[in-house]
């Protein structure tokens, strides 16, 4: 029931945001704090490993969107790891496939490109 | 159909979980639909409850959201209710394409789109003393297309 | 207390999975009690919704068992209640003592036993339009005994 | 929700009947029908192994006496394995710790005694 969020700062200039749980709009505006507070630390360059996620709703893609609004304004980037089906389905569906990076694991998102 | 259960709980976030957790669970003990339409089936649902939530409480009155699931063997039918204001599902505003950049500046509207594609049927009954939202995933016939799961896992249970 | 739940399911044995379900994730996401005495919560309403599913199908009537939840910070109360024709829960069959061989000769009778151990308050109110038992756990007050571990739990949410 | 029945017959002249799952008015009827079913086929010293047991109430209860019963009036046994608290706690509870014996693992109960 609990949103686990981790920060992992190790692989510079990348941010490594480990999500864990269920994002809906129940547990989503702790994402939206965590994010916004890692902007406004200076991070630019954020990771966000969805691979522990076990559930996301509309709110959380809401978001994700919104995070990566952010970023994108100031010149950062917002960049997704997900490999599980049920979870890409739900960007797939909402056409959100294009409008984020999408990577198969955290070592292939931080690689640089 | 001969088997319905029914769950009312506040119209506060933090319960929806427990009704996902009500819906996937009903589904999987009563092996209505195949695992991968569950995932579906708890989506739409939590849609639909994260919306009659919001419409309780933009009304109000305190009144709490109604789910009602009704199980037969090749189909699965679960109905969300609130006391809410009421809506036009057919008049939403659209996104703009996910290839314009204005497209980030929309947050929210993809719950009615979530749940009509993610359901085999939808049916919005709203007025303005509230909102009912029919969902219905079917086991479709065998072979025919990925709803079709649901007959071989009757099958295998046949085994 | 000021949130409730309410759940109705059919008087069948396979939907007494998804109310433990309901009753258990509604305590643990609320950290109303310690985990420990949700083990206990779920046995409780288990044994309860045992007794109506077979009240109700014995009255025939096809009615549902109804449970409501009520939680407040220190505090979950569960009824379950059925329309079946009621009993006395105070002339109870007593069992042989564990020690007489006779005793093997009973497999039942230990639901209401159970409860009555499990839970910090039991009241049953029965009549021959049916019963509800209403049972309470309460968070004792601070390191008064096991009880209290929802107190640890809150304060180490405070953190 | 599916009650997980496994029988080895490798520890002769004991056999292990692992129990996996939430045992239950729904559930108990299978159990029952598998002790009844390895009494009338000879089975006389019966090992329990509760250990994956996540859920017991008092119809599995009543079904474990009834297995004892029919095992004790064939000349042979019921023995339990269970570790576990919350399982334990049910046994205590009615006082059928007194009834059955209770191991703490499955070579334990088939050691011999
Ligand atoms: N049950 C409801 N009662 C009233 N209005 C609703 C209801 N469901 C949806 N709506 C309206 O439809 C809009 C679109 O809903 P949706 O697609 O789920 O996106 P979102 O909830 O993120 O806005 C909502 O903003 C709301 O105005
Ligand atoms: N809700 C109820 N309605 C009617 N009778 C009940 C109810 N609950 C319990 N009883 C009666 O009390 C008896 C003892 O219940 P219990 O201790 O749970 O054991 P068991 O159900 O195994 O018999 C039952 O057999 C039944 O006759």
């Amino acid at each position: 029931m609990e949103l686990g969020l981790q920060v992992d700062e190790s692989r510079s200039p990348y941010t490594v945001l480990s999500v864990k749980g269920e994002v809906d709009v129940y547990s989503a505006p702790r994402l939206r704090e965590k994010l916004v507070e890692l902007v406004s630390e200076g991070h630019r360059q954020i990771v966000a490993d969805l691979e522990g996620v076990d559930f996301l709703d509309s709110t959380g893609l809401g978001v994700l969107v919104g995070g990566l609004k952010r970023l994108r304004s100031h010149d950062g980037d917002l960049t997704l790891v997900c490999t599980q089906p049920r979870i890409l389905k739900v960007f797939e569906i909402t056409g959100l496939t294009s409008v984020f990076k999408i990577s198969t694991s955290v070592d292939e998102a931080t690689r640089g490109s | 159909m001969d088997r319905s259960l029914e769950l009312t709980v506040p119209s506060r976030p933090e319960y929806i979980g427990v009704v996902r957790l009500v819906v996937s669970s009903l589904a999987t003990a009563r092996r209505a639909i195949a695992d991968e339409r569950i995932d579906d089936l708890k989506l739409a649902v939590s849609e639909a409850c994260t919306n009659a939530i919001e419409a309780n409480n933009a009304a109000g009155a305190g009144a709490p959201v109604v789910v009602t699931c009704w199980e037969a063997p090749e189909r699965i039918e679960v109905r969300v209710s609130d006391s809410g204001g009421g809506f036009d599902p057919e008049v939403l505003p659209a996104h703009p394409p996910v290839t314009d950049p204005e497209r980030l500046n929309f947050e929210r509207g993809l719950g009615i789109p979530l749940i009509r594609s993610l359901v085999d049927d939808v049916r919005f009954e709203s007025s303005s003393n509230g909102t009912s939202v029919c969902m219905t995933l079917f086991g479709a016939p065998e072979g025919s297309d990925e709803t079709s799961e649901i007959v071989r896992v009757v099958i295998s249970e046949q085994d």
